[in-house]
């Protein structure tokens, strides 16, 4: 699957697309509608950039494998995640994919496809701490992605000696390694993938932080965009009810 | 050179004109005028006033009262295109302001090609034929920085010639020069004179003044004192003040 | 003082002049020694350098692109700003000076965060482009510095002459002052320029995939930190090191120049 | 006009000066609409922007403790590099010479991740403090210019008369030469001041709870980018403005007192 | 004063001396010595290399060939302590040199607390005692730039005697002086000459070398062409090249 999405380069190739893309590509006038992905690709294993600068993970798998069933062609665009919601508002892009948990507070200004998975909040430490929860860590540092859920989680938590917001998840698992702080939240998959494969010896997951709601991910578009809204969940109904969707959950060997 | 005022009309009349820097009365109320072909020097000790009276009659300096007629036109009139009236006033100054990055020739055809719309074959033979006149021809091709300071003067001279003007200023063409450089300068002035040019000069030059001036003006504290020929004024001085001048400067 | 200030606002790099025998000697170490550990690390270090040197490659290309662009749009504004500032139109010269004022005295990243997101609803631009407007607004202030110390460099007397020909003050301006103002203004200008240069690293907050977005795109997913910052250094400071030479030569020239 | 562009290589505010009739009514224009906004916003729009000034407050205390440590550091850098840039010792004066070099030729953004993130891992630091070292280590380098153009614009002759009563060269340079170059170079350190706390704005990437990242973290969270950049870029531009009519007032003491 | 060498060993002494500025050779195989209590007065044309001999022999400017002995010690010898033998030798420059940023008092004072580990107190009386004797007890608590170029050369020359040196060089001390000052601070130096110490000065003023030189040292070109006592040097002066100068300079 991976090599069948190979087309998208670098991101000046993006920008010619995207500036011809109202045009509904005049090549082929009867093709497939291009819709624009936002992501921000430092998110492995959902989205990330890999050594040919491509954006690929799962959750690109899964759009695409969405996308030919729908009869659209998805584009993806890297974009840093605490602006990416402006950019959606601004008509940027028509859609992001980034593992966008669905909330009710995002739900007032943007509108959300059907789930595409439910995730949980987890708590990473270094391999020597004891916690296993975030009332264990009062006193110590403890660090999230800017403007995600998973900040939400430890935002308004007291007795934390601080609470850090990083542009990237990454950021936040390297000071945990390097020490910087002591915990970092993050989405379940990301954790899994941090604690399992790049920092296997130095770091764990603590807990998994219980919630009385569920947790999904989904594509945020903007108010009101329904053709576009239509097309993805058209594509992820598709997916999921032929078994593309398991099977790509498989490659990725996501739980 | 075509004469558009009937000769007895003055040609520069400034009448009751004050200007003020600050607390400063660097002209009050001063009136003179000149008809055409007429050679006016002015003298006077250092801050009388000598170029702000020369430089207001191009606008260099607006006067804050009074009014100053060139050519039939108020030059503060609001009607009067004043880049237009500039044209006929050539004015050169002290420190000769020749444009550094541009030859001696393109220093000459720059304004009548730009301002006239004159052709550039045309603009340099006239150019040519004005750096014979002031005796520079050979420096054509040269940039001002090569050149001396009176060949500088003479090429400035040249420069405003070439607008062919109805009235030539003069402040003090010659004080920043060497004592060997001045006469040349003079002497191209002096032809100048001689081919009928109306000219106001400034100038410590006192045997330029007895030889060339029709009028000879004496200014102190932003005022004209006297005025009157050369053999008047160096002769008859009737102002204590005048005397005490001629009496230094001679 | 307050002058020579004005036109030298560069935060370039330093540029080694013959007659600052330190800095000229500390150039030629320099940039041996960069080009020498990058040539080292590149063939005698392949792994893991000549993966990272590979993926940032196309960085310093939007590098420079960014640079360039910003640089010429920073000009145009600079030159109206300078005019605008020695302007004797008292709203014209409020204006420009209001500008001036304004936009250095604000970060250049916040700069960046307003035009990129609070600024992007209304103009619909995409990346490169909003990059390369908040750097041109933010250097225009700067240029319009340099071309103000520039014009004023020039002589009244220049001005006093081309006027009593004729000439109306645009023509002025445009014919007799900048032609000679250049001079004073170049070697300032080619400062701004790498000024600039090393301030688009700030583009890469935005996601414009330069040289420093490249690595950290690269030491974020290889974890390879101390390689990665290590190489994109080096890199940069050969670059700035090559064009700081050419301001001093450029410079020199110059001055040769203005002497004759 | 070598000597005039090492002192002058502030990219700190436009400092309004009585000479300057433009600056000096664009700053009045500025600081009232600056501060007449913030009190607009603040008190007839409270929702949303008093909630975001509640939220950022905070983050201006950091940005000045940022500012604030890192300049004394870059002024104790700067001072031995100045030492070593006029220094007659070969080798130091070199060694200088290429700090300089290198430290201007890289931009500040990679040196903070390079000392965050490269070298992050040998020196466990704060990243308070890693944010303060990089800082000091790039502003040592141009505050070094600026301590040695304040050295060299003292005569030679105090340097001989101090010699030839006797005092050696540490002597001479701290009882002599640098209590006189001080009001050389208190000006140029006051906007390198400014400039640094603009630039502080950048350790907002190292997750510096600062001005800057507060806003960050509030417009990425509501979604008003808007709202709060406005005011982010409006708290920054008082205060520069502000601390740049305080450089200007010493200005014109110092150049005072030098006259009498 | 306490005297460390017999009287007979010269106190200074300069032997084939040697220096150049890049292609230029300020001083050519110079030798000269003075001995205790001598006042030498050096003269000699512009560039002539007056300045540099002085100031090699307290090592503001090092020679590149030829040994200086000051007070028994080699200077350029590498157990020479220079800051030591520099108190010994007071130097006053044509530009005064004061210290700025301190009182006339404090310009005094400095050196002795800081270098000799004096008194504040003992310092302060000492230093009242040297601005008596120049003549400027009154402006002790002044800042140099209040004064005239005489008084700041008279707080000169008090700051170099603060260190109580054993010999005082000085360099053209009156030539940045308007005439009317150039009295006060040549009577200082002579008081100071009948006071026993010793001297070697560069200057131009040849009625205090006749007063007050025990020896006059002609220069040219880097090398001493002829030396010898006031009345030789301006009555029968041997070689041409110092006939021509006096011509010149008297
Ligand atoms: N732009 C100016 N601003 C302020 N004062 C000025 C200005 N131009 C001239 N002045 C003052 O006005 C007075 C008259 O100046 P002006 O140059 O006309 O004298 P002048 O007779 O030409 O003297 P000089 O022989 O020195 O050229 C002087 O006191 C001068 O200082
Ligand atoms: N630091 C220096 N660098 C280069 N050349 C120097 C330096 N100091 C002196 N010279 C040159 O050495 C020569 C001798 O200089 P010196 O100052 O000793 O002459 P002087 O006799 O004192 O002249 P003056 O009467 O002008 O002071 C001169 O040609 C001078 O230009
Ligand atoms: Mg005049
Ligand atoms: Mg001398």
């Amino acid at each position: 699957a991976v090599l069948a999405l190979g087309v998208v380069g670098c991101g000046e190739k993006k920008e010619e697309k995207k500036a011809e893309a109202p045009a509904a590509a005049p090549a082929a006038p009867a093709g497939p509608k291009t819709i624009i992905f936002a992501s921000d690709a430092a998110y492995p294993p959902m989205q990330y950039v890999n050594d040919q600068k491509e954006i690929v993970g799962f959750e690109v798998d899964v759009i695409k494998a969405a996308a030919e069933k729908a009869g659209f062609k998805a584009e993806f665009k890297n974009v840093a995640w605490d602006g990416i919601f402006a950019g959606l508002a601004a008509g940027k892009y028509d859609a992001i994919s980034s593992s966008v948990s669905i909330t009710d507070e995002r739900k007032a200004s943007m509108d959300f496809s059907d789930p595409i998975m439910s995730i949980e909040q987890m708590l990473v430490v270094g391999v020597k701490e004891k916690a296993t929860d975030l009332a264990g860590l009062k006193g110590k540092s403890i660090g999230a992605q800017i403007g995600t859920t998973s900040y939400l989680v430890i935002k308004d938590v007291k007795g934390f000696k601080a609470i850090k917001t990083y542009d990237e998840v990454g950021l936040a698992m390297e000071d945990l390694v390097k020490g910087s702080i002591q915990a970092v939240v993050a989405d379940s998959p990301v954790a899994v993938d941090y604690t399992t494969k790049k920092h296997a010896d130095k770091i764990k997951i603590a807990a998994t932080l219980k919630s009385d709601k569920v947790e999904n991910i989904g594509i945020a578009v903007k108010k009101g965009n329904k053709e576009v809204l239509d097309l993805v969940n058209k594509g992820l109904a598709a997916i999921k009810a032929d078994g593309t969707f398991d099977k790509i959950k498989e490659e990725h060997k996501m739980k | 050179m075509p004469v558009n005022s009937p000769p007895t009309a003055p040609i520069v009349d400034i009448r009751h004109v004050s200007k003020s820097f600050g607390a400063l009365k660097a002209l009050n109320n001063v009136s003179m005028s000149m008809s055409l072909g007429e050679k006016v020097v002015i003298i006077g000790p250092s801050g009388s006033g000598k170029s702000t009276l020369l430089r207001s009659i191009n606008k260099l300096e607006s006067v804050d009262s009074g009014t100053i007629i060139v050519d039939g036109q108020d030059i503060n009139a609001p009607a009067t295109d004043i880049n237009r009236l500039r044209m006929e006033l050539g004015m050169v100054f002290q420190s000769f302001n020749l444009f550094p990055h541009k030859t001696v020739l393109q220093n000459l055809t720059l304004a009548p090609i730009k301002l006239k719309g004159m052709g550039q074959a045309e603009a340099d033979e006239m150019a040519m034929r004005l750096l014979d006149k002031v005796g520079i021809r050979e420096k054509a091709h040269v940039f001002p920085a090569k050149l001396s300071g009176g060949q500088q003067q003479r090429v400035a001279i040249a420069r405003a010639l070439a607008m062919s003007p109805k009235i030539m200023l003069f402040d003090e063409p010659t004080s920043a020069l060497d004592p060997e450089m001045i006469g040349e300068v003079l002497d191209v002035m002096v032809k100048l004179a001689k081919e009928g040019m109306t000219m106001a000069v400034v100038t410590h030059e006192m045997g330029f003044a007895r030889e060339v001036a029709d009028r000879v003006v004496f200014m102190d504290h932003g005022a004209i004192v006297e005025e009157g020929t050369p053999e008047h004024f160096f002769q008859n001085p009737e102002h204590e003040r005048t005397k005490l001048f001629l009496s230094q400067i001679l | 003082m307050n002058e020579a200030r004005t036109i030298d606002v560069g935060e370039g790099a330093a540029i080694p002049s013959r007659s600052d025998w330190g800095l000229f000697n500390a150039w030629t170490i320099s940039i041996t020694g960069a080009v020498g550990a990058i040539l080292y690390l590149y063939f005698f270090q392949s792994t893991p350098y000549k993966r990272i040197a590979h993926y940032v490659a196309d960085g310093i290309i939007i590098t420079f692109q960014v640079t360039i662009m910003s640089i010429l749009c920073a000009c145009c504004i600079g030159l109206v700003v300078g005019l605008g500032r020695v302007s004797k139109n008292k709203a014209v010269n409020l204006a420009a000076s209001t500008y001036v004022e304004v936009i250095r005295g604000i970060p250049l990243l916040v700069q960046l965060f307003y035009i990129y997101y609070a600024l992007g609803r209304l103009l619909n631009v995409h990346d490169l482009t909003a990059a390369v407007i908040a750097m041109s607004v933010c250097y225009g202030a700067y240029m319009g510095e340099v071309f103000r110390a520039g014009i004023t460099s020039i002589d009244k007397g220049q001005t006093e002459a081309a006027r009593s020909l004729g000439f109306n003050t645009k023509q002025t301006m445009f014919l007799v002052i900048l032609p000679q103002a250049w001079h004073t203004i170049l070697p300032p200008v080619g400062n701004e320029f790498i000024a600039l240069l090393k301030d688009t690293s700030l583009v890469s907050i935005l996601a414009v995939s330069d040289l420093l977005r490249r690595g950290r795109e690269i030491s974020s997913e290889s974890f390879l930190y101390f390689e990665t910052y290590t190489l994109v250094a080096l890199i940069y400071l050969v670059i700035t090191l090559i064009l700081s030479k050419g301001v001093s030569i450029m410079e020199a020239r110059l001055s040769h120049y203005a002497r004759q």
